[in-house]
Formats: structure tokens, sequence, C-alpha cells
């Protein structure tokens, strides 16, 4: 029994690393209008930059392996080192493209994201290129000597990390400045006609998505305790953007709850061969089953754009109350439409 | 000299075999204005559709045509069935459904052939040789069927009605409407005619390389995507012109850059282009709106 | 009306919700659990083995080539013969995808719902990750596969391959070349250049091929990393030839290794090529055409003498010449299943621990051990209370203190369109 | 009394076509300015032009003494000349309240930071500007839309949240495009009573207007515009009569 609860908490591990990952980006494209496909990009950013920082140095001692950096930093300052590189990295691809609106913002971010992932894969001196860096130390893990708790100790750990984005997140949205992102992204001639500088705010909301990307990346790189540049493929992008449209664009906890059914989705794939007609289909081919799963994805892709446009917990309707900071919601807004 | 004289030469090969994959694409994305994500699972449906005939034992030419019919059937259902409901959703939807069928065809291609390459059955042809210079016969053919295929395509659009049709759609679809035209039968007919070009688009890919496999189309998307924007969307010309400085750029990229980021160069390419002039070389401006507020 | 009060409420019943789903999660696992990662399965719990290999992305050919080996040593043999510990041995896939994530999820799963009691895997693409699995939930591993250099010394535990390090190819190909008269058909070779696929599978050749090459004297005169799965390889295949080469080694996946030669005969390339033990196998000429590959070397851990009728009897139960990596399962699949016999018959009882100490008694040989080359032999020599020192496909298969293998190798050329023996390298040549 | 608003050789051509050439007109503080003329006259353009919509090929904007010629519309905004558009653009999955709210000016919650810790200052700023949006919905007696999602209002509400939205800027000028179009009759006399009230408090107002009947009793400076220059400025009354504007509304009455 404990082996499915364990199986279970390291699911629900990659869960919330997903679930950060969709807030970061619901932050881009639900509050802004910001379509990015490049997101993954941000996501290694923040693996590589928390990889660097805790790696102990190559002249230390405890030095193991053939990587080149390593500043040996505490996990605590490794998680703002992840946040600010990817929300670096973030600032470049937003500056770039601004000018930008709809598919084609989408089509310039999954190039740039190419082109990271290539300059990831070549400069071996920082991120070890095909050879991947392992063991990466992983937090308090000499604090616990059985691995099997380790795993609850680190869902405890992703879920507080988790809370934080998730705060973080829901605060920008809430406040006066999500005010004006939403704004932006309904009508963004408008909001400068109102006296927003569109710009600097559509950037500002491309690197808080950065942040929450990095956040993601570190508590990834945290749960696997090994790190490789293939693990940065567009399939991740897409996957984050079916946690966010499943979930409900414009709204935190959707997309969080968009996370967890895409994890569901996926895991549940694995355990296909139970399935009795299916098993006989497998015997022919032995990847008929595995890759199952992607037409799953697929379809589920499909299907959500369109027939549930809104997602499970649609954006809400922010109303009036009594004069205070922010209004509680009800009535669910019409669809939001996914449109450029 | 002949090392640079060599690059140029590979640089139009690898261009050739872009270029057909474009002219499909910059047609099927100018009318109907949206990033179609699985364009490149028709090429590979296409070379497997060859690959499986000939297996079963029919001549190759007569299986490359029946797959690049393949290649038109599956984009216009594909369109009917997932893209055409979507018509009033704008073009993120579009594109996001585009990701979806891609995951899907791919993975079905998997399941029915297995994950193994499979070899292209096409003998391999002995290059022409100029002083030291090699000029690989198959892509000469390869670079003439693209020129045929983009001359067809301008004169389609051109001359005949359907043509002009297409192009009123394109330009403005409302407009189109209330002046009596059936848009959804010259869409419908956009897509089919796509479709056959990326079927041959898919056979030469596949025969350029010798062997395919399951990911052969989406491994090959972006790289055709520059192509065609860098032309200008929605002109053939402009696709073939985009899809030469492609090839060339990889080529010389490879040769005098570095090998690991030509690939790199070619998206490069893409971003600049869509940054400093959306519309391409040869695109309207109208046609290709970058709407920083769309 | 909500107010201030009500929203921070809602935040710290968040916050108090996700902290409880920990505590109750944690507290649940049994303090009483032994040492290892989850119940161990005793002998009464089922006979899993993981199959922990790719079956969906670039490599799952490499799966699909084991999982038949896999299904007839188990379905065919072990089970019909009576299985082990009285019950079925029960084979669940796990798609490692190729890819670090993937890996560490799929034997997350086996390990923890499977229960499996040994891997059969993974590869080199998801090493790096399932690593750290393996050790977490010691879970013994034996991988038909992993030729990367990282299990070179990964561990004295859990670390098993029947496949040789591509330190070892890397040499036996740099020794062959370098004395070609005696071991390439009396040739010779002055220029030698050297092309790597930029992938984890590839990379792990490139270091051993040129320090060997270095030691054995003839440098190479050109060393080369190229992107994988490309469409056009002219240019690095150009700038290769610069040298004009006469031997140039290619490490590389069968499709690329196919566009590579024949864009380099397309350059006007006639001099030899060597390639790595995944092209030297029939499924790759047919891939690459008879006409390009002709005259191409190749290695392959070479069979010992005593099995060479075994190859065949292997070839038939196939129905087709073994593809890629099937001898080396062939020998992972049955050490593992002796291995558990072995455990059962001598420990009274099959665990991941088990399994893992007899590993090196069935591989090794001890004094008054008989020498067996199947599941049925290995069998019958342990139900005859005899030690058992198997020998397989893919050599003599005995592992040296961190699980690797070392093996003679076969070196082939193409001779009018099929793979034939040329020479040979013993093992201790390359000590 | 300078002019608050001088607009002095404004021209802006499109590929040839001079839609607006050499336009010169003042708009006194406190009055009310009415921008009229014959279609392709150039008045949405040149409205366009001082709002910073579109750029300017030549000539010079001056508002409240400051050359504002080619600033961006983000800046005008704030510098006190708020537009609205013909075509009410409202964010339309946002509530009445929320897009009124929207434009309140100089807001500290609205930058990074303040808005994520909520400082006192943002909270303070915030009160003010729901008070003041409760004041606009009085003022404009639209209280029952406040709730209700933009997209769902009516083609008058829209109007009228158009007019909150530019009211809410604290503005020095409001320039309408086209205020009455498309409204009801009812509803254009309770927005011209409106505009009166605000011309009371010292709002200054420049409007595009098609309505002549309403624009000739509502405005107190009209600057008539044909062929994108400005043919004559003056009183409605004297501007009525005069022989030239009729011609060019009738295309030259008498051959």
């Amino acid at each position: 029994m404990t082996g499915w609860l364990l199986f279970g908490a390291f699911v629900l591990t990659n869960a919330l690393i997903y679930g950060i990952l969709a807030l970061g980006l619901n932050t881009q494209y639900g509050l802004a209008g910001q379509a990015n496909f490049g997101f993954v990009a941000l996501f290694a950013a923040g693996a590589f930059a928390t990889t660097l920082a805790v790696l102990p140095p190559p002249d230390s001692p405890e030095y193991v392996g053939t990587y080149e950096i390593g500043f040996g930093l505490p996990w605590g300052a490794a998680l703002l080192v992840a946040a600010a590189t990817a929300g670096g990295v973030a600032l470049l691809m937003g500056l770039v493209c601004l000018r930008l609106g709809g598919h084609y913002l989408a089509m310039v971010t999954f190039a740039m994201a190419q082109v990271f992932a290539s300059f990831l894969a070549n400069e071996e001196w920082i991120t070890k290129g095909q050879f991947g860096i392992s063991p990466v130390p992983q937090p308090l893990r000499d604090q616990v000597d059985e691995a099997s708790t380790y795993i609850y100790l680190y869902l405890g750990l992703a879920a507080v990390v988790t809370l934080v984005a998730y705060i973080l997140a829901e605060r920008a949205g809430r406040s006066p400045f999500g005010r004006v992102l939403r704004g932006i992204r309904e009508d963004e001639v408008a909001a400068r006609t109102l006296g927003k500088a569109a710009g600097a705010f559509k950037l500002k909301a491309f690197v808080l998505g950065g942040v929450l990307a990095g956040l993601a990346g570190a508590v990834w790189v945290g749960s696997i305790g090994a790190v490789h540049v293939g693990q940065f493929i567009p399939v991740v992008t897409f996957n984050v953007w079916l946690a966010v449209l499943l979930g409900g664009v414009g709204n935190n906890r959707g997309v969080l709850l968009g996370a967890l059914l895409l994890v569901l989705i996926r895991e549940s794939t694995r355990f296909l061969e139970g399935v009795p007609f299916l098993a006989d289909l497998a015997a022919s081919n032995a990847s008929f089953l595995p890759s199952l799963r992607y037409v799953i994805i697929g379809l589920a892709l499909i299907l959500v754009v369109r027939f549930a446009p809104q997602g499970v917990l649609p954006e809400r309707l922010r109303k009036r109350v009594q004069p205070d900071l922010t209004a509680d919601e009800s009535a669910p807004v019409e669809p939001v439409q996914v449109k450029a | 000299m002949d090392y640079f004289l060599q690059t140029i030469v590979y640089g139009l090969a690898t261009g050739a075999v872009i270029s057909v994959a474009a002219v499909g694409l910059t047609l099927s994305f100018g009318v109907t204005g949206f990033i179609n994500f699985s364009y490149g699972e028709i090429l590979t449906v296409a070379a497997y559709t060859t690959y499986a005939l000939t297996q079963a034992g029919m001549a190759l030419p007569l299986a490359a045509l029946i797959a690049i019919f393949m290649g038109g059937v599956v984009t216009f259902l594909v369109a009917r069935g997932f893209f055409e409901p979507l018509r009033d959703r704008g073009p993120l939807a579009l594109l996001i459904t585009g990701v979806g069928v891609a995951f899907v065809i791919q993975s079905l291609v998997q399941m029915a052939f297995g994950g193994s390459p499979k070899p292209f059955p096409l003998p391999l042809m002995t290059p022409w040789q100029i002083g030291e210079v090699y000029i690989p016969k198959l892509q000469v053919i390869i670079l003439v069927l693209a020129i045929v295929c983009m001359i067809a395509v301008h004169a389609l659009l051109r001359y005949t009605l359907m043509g002009r049709t297409m192009r009123a759609a394109a330009s403005n679809d409302a407009l189109a409407k209330l002046s009596g035209l059936n848009t959804r039968r010259i869409i419908g007919g956009t897509w089919l005619v796509s479709g056959l070009i990326a079927g041959l688009g898919g056979v030469l890919l596949a025969s350029s390389q010798g062997n395919m496999s399951p990911t052969l189309g989406f491994n090959f998307l972006l790289v055709v995507f520059a192509a065609a924007m860098l032309g200008g969307i929605g002109q053939p010309y402009g696709a073939m012109l985009g899809a030469l400085v492609i090839g060339l750029g990889i080529e010389f990229g490879a040769a005098y850059v570095s090998a690991d980021y030509s690939q790199a160069l070619a998206f490069g390419v893409l971003i600049v282009v869509l940054l400093v002039r959306p519309s391409g070389f040869l695109g309207k401006p109208s046609l290709a709106t970058a709407g920083g507020a769309s | 009306m909500t107010s201030n009060k009500n929203r921070r409420s809602r935040y710290t019943a968040l916050a108090g919700l996700s902290v409880s789903a920990v505590l109750m999660t944690a507290c649940s696992s049994s303090p009483d659990v032994p040492g290892s990662d989850g119940p161990e399965a005793s002998s009464s719990g089922k006979m899993n083995v993981g199959v922990l290999l790719p079956f969906t992305g670039e490599y799952s050919w490499v799966g699909e080539n084991v999982d038949e080996v896999v299904q007839m040593i188990i379905n065919d043999q072990v089970n019909p013969s009576g299985g082990i510990g009285g019950q079925d041995v029960v084979i669940v896939l796990g798609d490692e995808e190729g890819t670090v994530d993937g890996g560490v999820l799929a034997a997350r799963k086996l390990a923890n719902t499977d229960q499996v009691l040994a891997f059969i895997g993974p590869t080199s693409l998801s090493f790096t990750g399932v690593r750290q699995v393996i050790v977490d939930t010691k879970t013994p591993m034996v991988s038909p596969a992993a030729g990367t250099v990282e299990l070179d010394s990964a561990g004295e535990e859990y670390f098993h391959r029947a496949v040789p390090s591509d330190s070892l190819g890397g040499k036996a190909i740099a020794k062959a070349i370098s004395e070609a008269e005696e071991l390439l058909e009396g040739e010779s070779f002055e220029t030698v250049s050297l092309m790597v696929g930029d992938a984890p599978a590839l990379v792990s050749f490139e270091e051993p091929i040129q320090a060997a090459m270095e030691e054995y004297g003839t440098p190479l005169a050109k060393s080369v990393r190229y992107s994988v799965n490309r469409e056009s390889y002219r240019s690095e295949v150009s700038d290769i030839l610069g040298d004009d080469p006469d031997m140039i080694i290619l490490v590389g996946s069968p499709a690329d290794s196919a566009k590579v030669m024949a864009q380099a005969q397309q350059n006007g390339y006639d001099g030899s090529w060597f390639v790595t033990q995944d092209q030297t196998n029939a499924e790759y000429i047919e891939l690459a055409g008879a006409d390009v590959v002709e005259g191409v070397y190749g290695l392959q851990e070479a069979a010992p003498e005593a099995a060479a009728d075994l190859r065949e009897t292997f070839t038939e139960a196939l129905g087709h010449d073994p593809d890629i990596f099937q001898t080396n399962a062939y020998d992972a699949v049955n050490l593992t299943v002796l291995a558990m016999y072995l455990a059962d018959k001598e420990d009274g009882e099959v665990t991941r621990a088990t399994v893992d100490a007899r590993l090196e008694d069935v591989a090794n040989p001890e004094d008054g051990d008989v020498v067996v080359t199947s599941w049925e032999e290995g069998k019958a020599a342990i139900d005859a209370g005899d030690g058992i020192d198997y020998q397989g496909l893919s050599g003599p298969v005995d592992f040296d203190e961190f699980g690797n293998i070392t093996a003679p190798f076969d070196i082939l050329q193409v001779q009018s369109g099929e793979f034939a023996p040329v020479s040979v390298i013993q093992a201790d040549e390359l000590q | 009394m300078n002019a608050l608003l001088e607009v002095r050789e404004v021209r802006k051509a499109f590929g040839g076509v001079k839609a607006v050439n050499g336009a010169t007109f003042t708009v006194a503080p406190g009055s009310i300015t009415g921008l009229i003329g014959p279609n392709g006259a150039g008045k949405t353009t040149t409205f366009d032009l001082i709002s910073g919509r579109t750029a300017c090929d030549g000539g010079t904007v001056q508002f409240d003494g400051k050359n504002v010629t080619g600033n961006p519309i983000h800046k005008l905004s704030c510098a006190g000349l708020v537009r609205t558009f013909q075509i009410p653009r409202a964010f339309q999955r946002m509530t009445a309240w929320e897009n009124l709210l929207f434009s309140g000016t100089n807001h500290p919650g609205e930058g990074f930071w303040a808005g994520l810790i909520s400082t006192g200052s943002s909270r303070r700023r915030e009160k003010e500007v729901a008070a003041q949006a409760d004041e606009v919905l009085t003022f404009l007696e639209i209280d029952h839309i406040a709730n209700l999602s933009a997209g769902s209002l009516s083609g008058g509400q829209r109007k009228l949240l158009e007019l909150g939205r530019a009211l809410m800027r604290d503005p020095k000028l409001i320039m309408l495009d086209e205020p009455f179009a498309g409204v009801a009759p009812a509803l254009t006399g309770k927005i011209a009573q409106k505009l009166v009230e605000l011309r009371e408090q010292g709002m200054t107002i420049v409007l595009v207007e098609h309505d002549l009947e309403t624009v000739m009793r509502l405005v107190d400076h009209l600057v008539v515009m044909h062929m994108g220059a400005v043919l004559v400025a003056g009183d409605p009354s004297v501007v009525r009569t005069d022989e030239r504007v009729l011609e060019a509304y009738l295309g030259g009455a008498h051959v």
C-alpha cells in the first residue's frame, strides 16, 4: 500500500511543479494576454541556475563529476538565484517581442526557446550538454536517512513553494497592477488612451511569469537530483498550455487544478496495460500503449479549446462592494475567448 | 574557393527541400491566416504512405502519387474536422488545436509503424561533378519540382477564378462573404491544394534524407515556417526565396560558423524577420498584421 | 459581502490544507519498513520484472527490440517451465521516453507501484535521472543498452549491464584502426577523422576514442560533433572531407548515420567507415542501402566459440536476424531470471537484495561452476545443486566490481551486402 | 486668456492622399468646441493627430502651454488630454465598475511591488479612486450597471461608460469622437446636458459630430473643416449663415 502512496506523493510533487509553471504562464497569458510559446526556456533557466548555485565548487572536497561551475550556495539562496535568472531571461524575451501580439508573439517566443535550447545544449561548460549533471544535491537530503520519507518531506517543501507562488500570482492579479494588466489584455489601445504605459506593464507581467517558472525549475531539479538539457523540450510548453486552458485562463486556482488534471491524465496512461482489450492490441507493437499517451494529450488539447474554452474554473468578474481593496466575485464571466 | 562554391550548392540543395513545403504552407497560412502546427505531420504521413505502398510491392512513382493525394485528403479532413468549427475563435485557438492534431497524428504513425527509422525506397544517385564541386542530382530534381510547384501555385492564385477568390478570402473574409463568395468551399479548396503540396514536400524530404521516422515532419516544421515567413505570407515566390535563403543560411552557418548553431541561425532569422518586418520580403503589410494590439 | 478578513481566511485554509496533506501522507508510511523503500517484495509477493526502456520518442525502437526478447524468454521459457518460487514472472513495461524526466517517473512507477524486483534497462539517455531512483529504491538493474561511461564506476551495488562500456568499444575501434594490417583485411589508414552525434547515447564514445587513438599512436586528424535529427549533413561532411581522410569513425543513430554516409558518398568520399555496435547489423544495411555501406567496418561483442550455435538457436527462436541490442537483451534477461531462481532456491526469498547479490554468482565463474548459456541449462544446473557461470551472446558476461562486463570484440565488415566477421580482439588486449 | 489647445498647420497624408492639409484652430479653456464638416473633411484624422493616435507629418499641437506634438497617447492622457472613441472600447470581460477603477490616475498600487504588498498609500488611493468612481456613476446616472460586464451593456450605456472612464482621469480637456452617434434621441439630450454641466464645472470639451442640430445648440465655438483644412471658425450663429459653409456642405448649391 505505501508503494502506491509513495508514487502518489512523487506524482503530486510533479503536479505542484506543473502548477507553479501554470501560475507563471497564467500571469503572462491569462493576466496580460501575452501568448508565450517558449515558456520551457524560462523553466530551463531556473533549473540550470539552481543547479549551478547548489553544486559544490570544483575545488571543494565534496566535488564529484566533471562540471565546471558550482557555487555551493544553500537552497534558500538557490531559489532566489533561480527566480532572478529566469526573470532575467523573461526580461530579454519580453523586451524583444513587446511589439508583437497574438500568434506572431507565439511564433517568436517558440523560435526564441529553440535558440535558447541550442545555446544550453552547446555550452557544455555551463550545462555539461548531453552528459547532463547528476547527482545534484537535494535540499535537506541529509536530515533524512530514509529515501521514502524524503519523498514526503520534499512534497511538503514543494507545497510551500507552490503556496508562495500562488500568493505571489494571486496578489499580482487582484491588485490594481493586475487590474491594469487585464485592461491591457482586453484592449491595449484603450488602456493607453487611459494613461497606462502598456509596454512597461506587459514586461513586468512577463518577468513575474519568468520568476515563477524559475521557482518551478528549482523545485524540479530538487525533486529529481539531476538535470539534463533533454528535459526542456517544446512538449513541456504545450503541457503547461494544456494545464492553463484546462484549468481556466485567468483564474489562478483554476490553473492549479488544471495542472493536477494534466499530470493525472498523463500518469494514468502509465497504467493502461491493465486495460484488457488494450493489452492484446499492445502485444503486436510494444510502443503502442506509450504513444497512446501522446494521442490522449493531443486530443485533450483539441477538445478543451473547442468545447471548454473557459476551462474548469473560469475567470471571475470582479464586482463592486463597499469601498474595499478587492471585490469578491460570484457569477463567472462569459467564455474567455482564446483569441489573439 | 571550391569549398565556398560547394557550400552554395549545398545551400541551394537544402533550400530546395524546404521550398516545396514552404510554398504549401504559405498558401494555407496566407488564406486561412493562422499558423498550422500540424502541417509537419502531413509530410510524415505522405512519406510513410510511400513507404507502406512500396513495401506492399507498388512501384515508387505510383506510390508517391497516392501519397501526395493522401497528404491532400488528410489535410482537408483535419481542416474540416478540427479547424473549420473554430473559424471565428481567433488564430490562437486554431494554433493550439494544430498542436493537438500534431501530437495525435505523430503518435498514430508511431503506433502503426513503430519507432525505428524506415528506409525511403529510392536508390542513391551518383552526383554530377564540375571540377571539385559535387552537385547532388536528387536535390536538383527537387529544386526543379519546387520551381514548378511555385509557378503552378502562382498561376493558380493569379489566373484562375478559384485563385482570385482565395486571395479575396485571404485579404478580407467578411467582404468576400458579402460579395456572395462561398468562402467555405474556397477555404476547403485551399486546404486541399496546400495538402497536396505538403504531400509532395513530404515525399521529397524523405527521398532527400533517405529515411524517415515518426518525428520527420515535426523536426522540419520550424525551418519551413522560417522560410514561409521570411518570404512573406501568401507569396509563393516569397516562400521560394525564403527557403533558399534559409537553406544557404544553414549550410553557411554549419560550414563557416559552427555546425551546432546552424539550426539556431535559421530560427534567429525568423525572429528578426518577425520583429523587423512581419510581412516578410514580398508580403503586403496589410496581410500579415503583426498587430501589436491584435 | 466578503471583506478583507474573509480573503485572509481563505489563504490560511489553503495553507492548512497543503500542510496537513503532507503530514497525513508522511505519518502513514509505516515506520517499521526495513531499510529499503516500500515493503520488500517477500517471496509471497508478485514476481515482477520491470522493462525500463524508451517506447516513445526517437529511441522507441530500443524498447521494441528488447521487449521482443524479454517476452520470448519469460513467456516462452521461464513461465512454461514452472516460473520462479511457484509463480509466473510478470513483465511490466516502463516507458522512459528516452528522457531524464520520463525515466525518473517510469522508474518510480515500476519501483513503487509495481514493486519490481529488477530493471531491464535503462538506456544512457535517462540514466542521469534514473540513477537516483535506483539508489533510493535499492532496485538492481541489468541494462542491455546503456554503454554510457557514467556506468563505468556508478557504484558497487545495483548497477549491472550486459553491454560493454563505450570506453571499451571506443578502445577496440581505435585498436582495430591503428593495427589495421592485422585486424582490418591488411588495410592501412593515415588520416582518420571522428564524427560524433550530439546525443546522450553517443557523446560517451568521444573521449575514449580520442584518448585511445592518441595512445595507439595514430591521433585523429579531426573530431567533429554534429547535431542529431537534421535533414542535411552536407556541410558537416564536406568539412570533415576537407582533410581528405581515408577512414572516418562515425558514432550516430542509425537514421543519421545512413544520411551522413549517403551525403558523403555524394560528396565524392570513397574512403572507409568504422561504425559502433548500433549500426553493426542487418537492419542498418537495409536502412542505409547495401551499395552505400559496402566495405564498412563495425564491431559487435563476440560470442564465445561455445555459443556459436547459441546464436543460431536464438535467431531461429526470433525468426529473424537479431536486431540492435537483442543479443544483449538475451543475456540481461537470462542473468536476471537465473539470479531470481538462485535466490529463491538458496535464500528462500526473492527480494531486491537477494537478487542483486545472486547476479554476481550467476555471471561470474567460481571453481566447480557449470557453464550455462540459457534459462533451461541454468535452471537444470541450479536444480542439480551446481554453481553456474552464465555465458551468453555478448561474451563471457563476467561482472567487474562495478557491474561492467568485458567482452572480446568481433570486427566485421560489410561484404556483398552482409556483415562478415573479419577479426577478433580479445578482452584482455584492451586492458 | 490664452488658448488651452492650439493646433497649428497640422498635416497628414496617407500614401499621397492629403487627409489633413494645414489645419489650424484654437480651443479656449472652459468652452465646448465643435469640430464639424462633410465626410472626408479630415475631422477624425485631425482628432487622431491631436490625441497622438496617429503621428503628424507636420505642424504643431500645443496643449496647456506645452508642445505635445508626437507625444505617445498615454503621456498626453497623463497630461490631462483624454479622448474617447466613436465605437466605445470598453474592457469587455471586466465590470463597468472595474472599467472606471482602471482609469484612476497616479495610483501607487499599480506599481509592481506596491501592488504585491498592497502598501498603505496604495490602499488609501484605491479608496479615493473608488469614491471618485461612485461619484461618476451617480453623475452619469448609471449606478445600476456597476456590476455588469462591459461586454453585456447597451450602446448608450457603453457611451456613458466611455465618458465616465475619461472623467476618472481628472482631465483638463476631453475629446469626444461622435458622442451622439447611434444613440437614442432621449439619451442624446441627457448626454448633451451632462456636457453642459461639466462645462459649468470648468471642463473644456472638444467634440467631433455629425448631428448638427444638437451641436449648434450645445457648442460655444464651432470649427468647420473642409478638404483637410479649417474653412471657418467662430460663434455657431455666425458660422451657420456663412455661405462658404453651406457651399461645402451642399457641394456648391448654385452652379
